[in-house]
């Protein structure tokens, strides 16, 4: 009972593996053109890869060997018992909203008034029930996203493809579509791509983090989004990441060149590649080099401010630092010139950056 | 969308110059006598016949027209390029020729004729005739304007819905055909009229006799030799039929609540 | 016209001009020999041959067509033009065409006269009466006695040539002139009653020509010697 | 899209329907004597002109539909309907009748006769007159198939070009032409291939002169009188052309690199 | 230099009025479905209202009296200077990604080569040289919609409408974007949809809050919400929105019939409307009432956890709170039951919900 997939696609310059056990739901996470929707539209059936492998629940959706040898399976799409909800909402034009809903069930072959009234239960699951007798050209681009998530919904796949599901959703309705999601996917085996990491604290079991077409990290969304180990993870999980070699107690940094004392006791020997991750929350900017010994001080170039709300962050190339808008205006004449970043040693957590195997999937 | 001006300059002379000789016809009407001579015995059977045979036609055409269109366009096979440009032959095909070709092939003595002749079926001289030479030439009109829109509308809804579980029947019944039924209405008017007006090859395969193979433009035809005014009558009549026909089917395609609040 | 104009051939004043000529679809053959004839004669002209039915043709020429000579396969056409005061002096009959049976090869049917043509089993093709041929089969069939149930009334003899040709009718009727045209596609059956229908074949100059004289030269070339010859040899009966 | 299955056997049908009797036509050609046959002067004649005025009767199509098809397709007017209707006569007017039609517009005594003759303009019997024949019967082709398709398209790509500063003649050259260019093309082959495929208009309103009006098909019907099998090749040889002539369409407007790349 | 709106659409339930400063940036925020594409597509001339006017810099773009009278003004699209991203990408399919952005500045007449480095330019700033030769269907969702922003930038524009241009964007490129569109709308006029408080943040001068087709609340980021006088708006800052009536030194909430302790100074008379705003970080949840003076508390049952990585999110009826993942283990066994939810009194911001006018635009 569970969901395997090997995936090449040349062109694209794509290449994954991925399993999701039965009932478990993986949040895939990475940046644009990393290859998640690739991902979602090979094992839906709507591309089709150079070669690969791909099994649900012991049936094969498809087994197209990288030599030409070998007998190519290929399912179609109908058969799968996969739905995808794609990044645009697609709506059928011709088509009510409700109708749009009922199309899953009734191509399953559910009469046409249970179909109904399992649609305008999916409706009322994402708000939208006054919306059921529209057309697609009628409702606004988040209601139309809305109805496309219940449509994905009501065709009760054995998995559940979902691309960026609340994307086009307002703050009023987005935590309720995602409690409905959590609900809905708590048993059910189904990948989510997301851009947004409450999405993956809230829906996964599992993170995987995709970037240039492979696979860079997996593991429980606490694993992959507190210790990240690229860039990407890092941002999303809204952490500095700074990289570098273990030399003696410092993290030597290669670009910009720098160095940052670290804890005596901090993982990895001497010469080893260590990542050093801190929330911007806890790293101050200063004219002077603070003396305090709990902190570790670093000289960076300050790039930009950047007001968001409660506090504003200052960048450099190396770490970003919120403070407070009192701060910020003290700041504001020294954007371009070195300022000093510290960062208390207590916030700053130091591992090894190796490829060292995180929790298997379930 | 606004239209450029120009293009509405070029519409009109466009327009002007299919419907001056329309005008031209109906001008030479000779009106006093226009009820007696079109209401014939003859004229009626004619047109009777000709609204029978060419609706059977269209229904033809989409039977086999629409499934036609949906391989041309939503497959990839060796050899189809040839294909759609075979399809396209009736359209070129002298009507005349069109109908010689069907001799040869539905003939007593043509390719099928012996099939058919042990089936017990007779084809020429009869009504069937009549059909199959207005299906031959009409069948292009459909495949070639159907294949275009879908072409046009493209495949991603058709993967939507199939990703939702329909099987390709249900995609094709409830997404694809809801999607292009303007094209089809169209096609299959395209097909209508065209059967409408058929002559040469009902002439040459089906032949002439009242009541059983000679359409409207076959009476006119004959008409013309010694009456012109009736002939002239006679098109009038189908030209009308035809508007009437025609306006209704556009009628019923007009998706108007839906386009009526789309975006201008 | 020159005064050696009626001469059809050896005329001492050299003709010099283009004309068209308006001919019934029916002399195609004969015609195409007689105008590539008549040019050898007359060095300095050209004849450009336009065919169609005689109604067709007579429709273009009322409408404008640029038309010097108009040969007609029947005289109710020929009449029109008349009507409408555009011929240059009166018309002139040039050949007459009677009836024949035609068969396919083999005669499956196995026609041998008129009468035939009634067997409740014989698939008979004939012209609607609105045209000349059909005419002239319907007065046949009223004087013979003979009630004709045919399986279509085409409206011109080549298709009902053609229904015979391509096995698909049992029988047809045509002119003497299209049976032997067809050469072995079809067999001929010429009948007494044939007589009854004598089918005329007028032809004349149309008014407003720019080269008067050539048509005239023309037409009496195809009412002449020449042209009696060419016809006969096409099945034409003599007028 | 999967196409289902019994698609195909229902394509299958309809495509043989239309292909049997061209194969049967192949079948009774004369091969032995078919180089002569189609190579006598006449024929080359007749196929040259067919060849020269289908071209410029499609030029004129495409030069006056597409702005037909975008006023149809793209305003809203009062009477708009009845036009789009009326546009469609010349598909359903037997051709004959519309030879007559353009006889009594253009011709001499027709409406607009005296306006030529003052202008010492004579177009029926004419070359000309054979362009205009052509472009009669083929322009509803082009204009309706096209309509489609701009429907299809819909304008919400206009609509964002206007808003980023497109005059309406911008936005029709930049966005909607290239957009609707397959159906463009696909309607200018169906009108070349109806003006190719013309005869009864020509025959009745140009005439039938070799070298000047003398087409193909009119060259055909010609032959058909004496000499059946010079008809049947000359018919194999406009095959021929049309199939040429569309593949090669077909081949330039099929965007063959971006089809190629989207999702089966 | 400015532009002003006014706008009725009966169909769709939608009037409003808008006014834009010269340079200024306006944030549109609201649930789906409030107007807010509808109010873009109007000023973009792709909408036409039933009555309404709009004036931009001078000129009229349109005037329609409500009554069928008067000299009704309709400029088309092209001749607005109004340049509209919208919602979807809507790349023009047979374009390349670079011709795609040039198609501004040429159809302003710019000669091709030029418009083709302004359109690498554009390209540039959005981190999509790479993909200049690509076409829309090579792209994937977030790449097609970064194209789409270069693309309206590049038409260079009297006034710039944006509808959710981030919102395809991951996190890696969003904040690059962000900055960008910082640099240029910094001293230009523009009206940005959002559903992003972080945008609101960092790109508008103003936040027009817009709800069922009418104008709720406006002011600029601070004000709107930091004392948010819409669930809506309460919702995007994050913050607790409880609202009532004062009664002494109570606030009285109707439903769920609630009395809240509030401080003596606060704003408001008795009787008057007012609210009350907290960060759910600053609520805590106990089995027992807390004692602690300098707090509030009301009981209210516990309906959800929600994980969100480094907390986890407590929601009642009333109020949600953000503990810490350990306390959260110990609530488990309680959702469904009443607890005790407290405000800390310096943490609660009091002040009138009245419609008192808020700063006016600039
Ligand atoms: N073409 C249309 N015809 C009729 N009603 C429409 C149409 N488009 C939108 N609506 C309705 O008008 C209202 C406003 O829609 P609008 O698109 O402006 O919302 P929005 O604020 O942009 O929402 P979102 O955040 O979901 O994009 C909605 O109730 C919507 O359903
Ligand atoms: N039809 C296509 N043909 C060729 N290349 C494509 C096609 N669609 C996408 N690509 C390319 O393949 C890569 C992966 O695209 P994909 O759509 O899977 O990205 P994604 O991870 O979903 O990105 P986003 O977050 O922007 O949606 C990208 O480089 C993209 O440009
Ligand atoms: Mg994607
Ligand atoms: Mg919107």
């Amino acid at each position: 009972m569970t969901f395997s997939l090997d995936l090449h696609v040349a062109e694209r310059d794509v290449s994954l593996h991925l399993d999701v056990a039965a009932g478990e739901t993986v949040a895939i996470l990475g940046p644009n053109g990393a290859g998640k929707s690739t991902l979602l539209g090979t094992i839906a059936g709507l591309v089709t890869p150079d070669s690969g492998r791909a099994e649900l629940n012991g049936t094969v959706l498809f087994d197209l060997p990288a030599a030409g040898s070998g007998r190519r399976i290929w399912r179609p799409p109908h058969q799968r018992g996969v739905s995808l909800l794609a990044q645009e909402a697609l709506l059928f034009p011709h088509l009510s909203a409700l109708d749009n809903v009922a199309f899953g069930p009734r191509s399953a072959g559910v009469p046409a008034t249970r179909a109904r009234q399992t649609a305008t239960r999916w409706l009322r699951e994402v708000d939208a029930e006054a919306l059921a007798a529209r057309r697609p050209a009628e409702l606004s681009g988040g209601q139309a996203q809305r109805i496309a998530v219940a449509r994905a919904l009501a065709s009760d796949p054995g998995l559940l493809l979902l691309d960026e599901p609340l994307a086009a959703l307002d703050i009023s309705v987005a935590p309720a579509v995602r409690r409905m999601l959590r609900r809905v996917l708590f048993d059910r085996s189904a990948v989510i791509v997301t851009h947004d990491v409450l999405d993956a604290y809230t829906l996964a079991d599992r993170v995987v983090i995709i970037e240039d077409g492979r696979v860079v990290d997996q593991g429980t969304p606490a694993e992959v989004l507190d210790r990240p180990r690229s860039a990407f993870a890092a941002g999303l999980a809204g952490l500095n990441l700074i990289t570098g070699i273990r030399r003696g107690d410092t993290l030597v940094v290669a670009d910009p060149a720098t160095t940052i004392t670290i804890d005596a006791g901090s993982a990895g020997a001497d010469g080893d590649p260590i990542s050093l991750a801190v929330r911007p929350a806890a790293v101050t900017v200063t004219f002077d080099e603070p003396a305090d010994p709990a902190r570790t001080s670093v000289r960076a170039e300050l790039i930009d401010l950047e007001p968001r709300g409660d506090f504003v962050r200052a960048r450099s190339a190396l770490l970003a630092a919120d403070v407070s808008p009192k701060d910020a205006a003290g700041l504001d004449a020294a954007v371009g010139s070195a300022l000093w970043f510290s960062i208390p040693s207590a916030a700053a957590m130091v591992y090894p950056t190796g490829r060292s195997e995180r929790s298997a999937p379930s | 969308m606004t239209v450029p001006r120009w293009v509405f300059a070029m519409a009109g002379i466009g327009a002007a110059f299919v419907l001056l000789p329309l005008v031209a016809m109906v001008l030479r009407v000779n009106w006093a006598e226009f009820v007696p001579l079109i209401s014939s015995e003859a004229s009626v059977a004619a047109l009777l016949l000709s609204l029978r045979t060419s609706l059977a036609a269209t229904l033809l055409c989409v039977i086999f027209g629409v499934p036609m269109a949906l391989v041309l366009a939503r497959t990839d096979f060796w050899g189809q390029k040839v294909l759609r440009s075979l399809v396209l032959l009736p359209l070129v095909l002298p009507p005349v020729v069109g109908g010689i070709a069907l001799l040869y092939t539905f003939g007593r003595r043509g390719l099928l004729g012996q099939t058919f002749e042990l089936l017990g079926i007779e084809i020429a001289f009869s009504t069937t005739a009549v059909v199959i030479a207005q299906t031959f030439v009409a069948l292009p009109f459909l495949v070639l304007s159907l294949e275009g829109a879908l072409r046009t509308v493209g495949s991603r809804y058709e993967a939507v819905g199939a990703t939702l579980g329909a099987s390709p029947t249900t995609v094709l019944r409830r997404i694809t055909l809801p999607l292009v039924l303007p094209a089809v209405l169209s096609g299959a008017v395209l097909s209508f009229a065209r059967a409408l007006g058929e002559f040469g090859a009902t002439l040459t395969f089906a032949g002439s006799l009242q009541g059983t193979t000679r359409t409207l433009p076959l009476e006119i035809y004959l008409q013309r030799e010694t009456d012109p005014d009736t002939a002239v009558a006679l098109s009038l009549v189908l030209v009308v039929v035809a508007v009437i026909i025609v306006s209704l089917a556009h009628r019923t395609g007009e998706p108007s609540r839906r386009r009526a609040r789309a975006l201008s | 016209a020159t005064p050696a104009a009626g001469s059809p051939t050896g005329s001492a004043v050299t003709l010099q001009g283009d004309i068209t000529v308006y001919a019934a679809a029916s002399l195609q053959a004969t015609f195409t020999d007689l105008a590539a004839s008549f040019e050898t004669d007359h060095p300095g002209t050209t004849v450009v041959l336009n065919f169609a039915g005689s109604s067709a043709l007579v429709t273009q020429i009322i409408e404008g067509a640029p038309a010097d000579v108009f040969a007609s396969a029947d005289t109710a056409n020929m009449t029109r033009l008349t009507d409408a005061s555009l011929t240059d002096g009166s018309p002139v009959d040039f050949a007459t065409n009677v009836l024949a049976i035609a068969v396919p090869p083999g005669n499956p049917a196995g026609i041998t006269d008129l009468a035939d043509l009634a067997g409740p089993d014989v698939r008979l093709v004939v012209c609607a009466p609105e045209v000349p041929c059909g005419r002239a089969a319907t007065a046949l069939a009223a004087t013979a006695g003979v009630t004709l149930t045919p399986v279509s009334e085409e409206s011109s003899v080549t298709d009902v040539l053609g229904k015979v040709t391509s096995g698909e009718a049992d029988a047809g009727l045509v002119y003497v002139t299209d049976v032997a045209a067809a050469g072995a596609a079809v067999e001929g059956i010429e009948f007494a009653e044939s007589a009854g229908a004598v089918n005329t074949y007028p032809i004349v100059p149309v008014t407003g020509s720019a080269s008067a004289d050539v048509a005239r030269a023309f037409v009496d070339y195809v009412t002449g010697g020449t042209g009696a010859a060419v016809l006969g040899a096409a099945g034409f009966g003599a007028p």
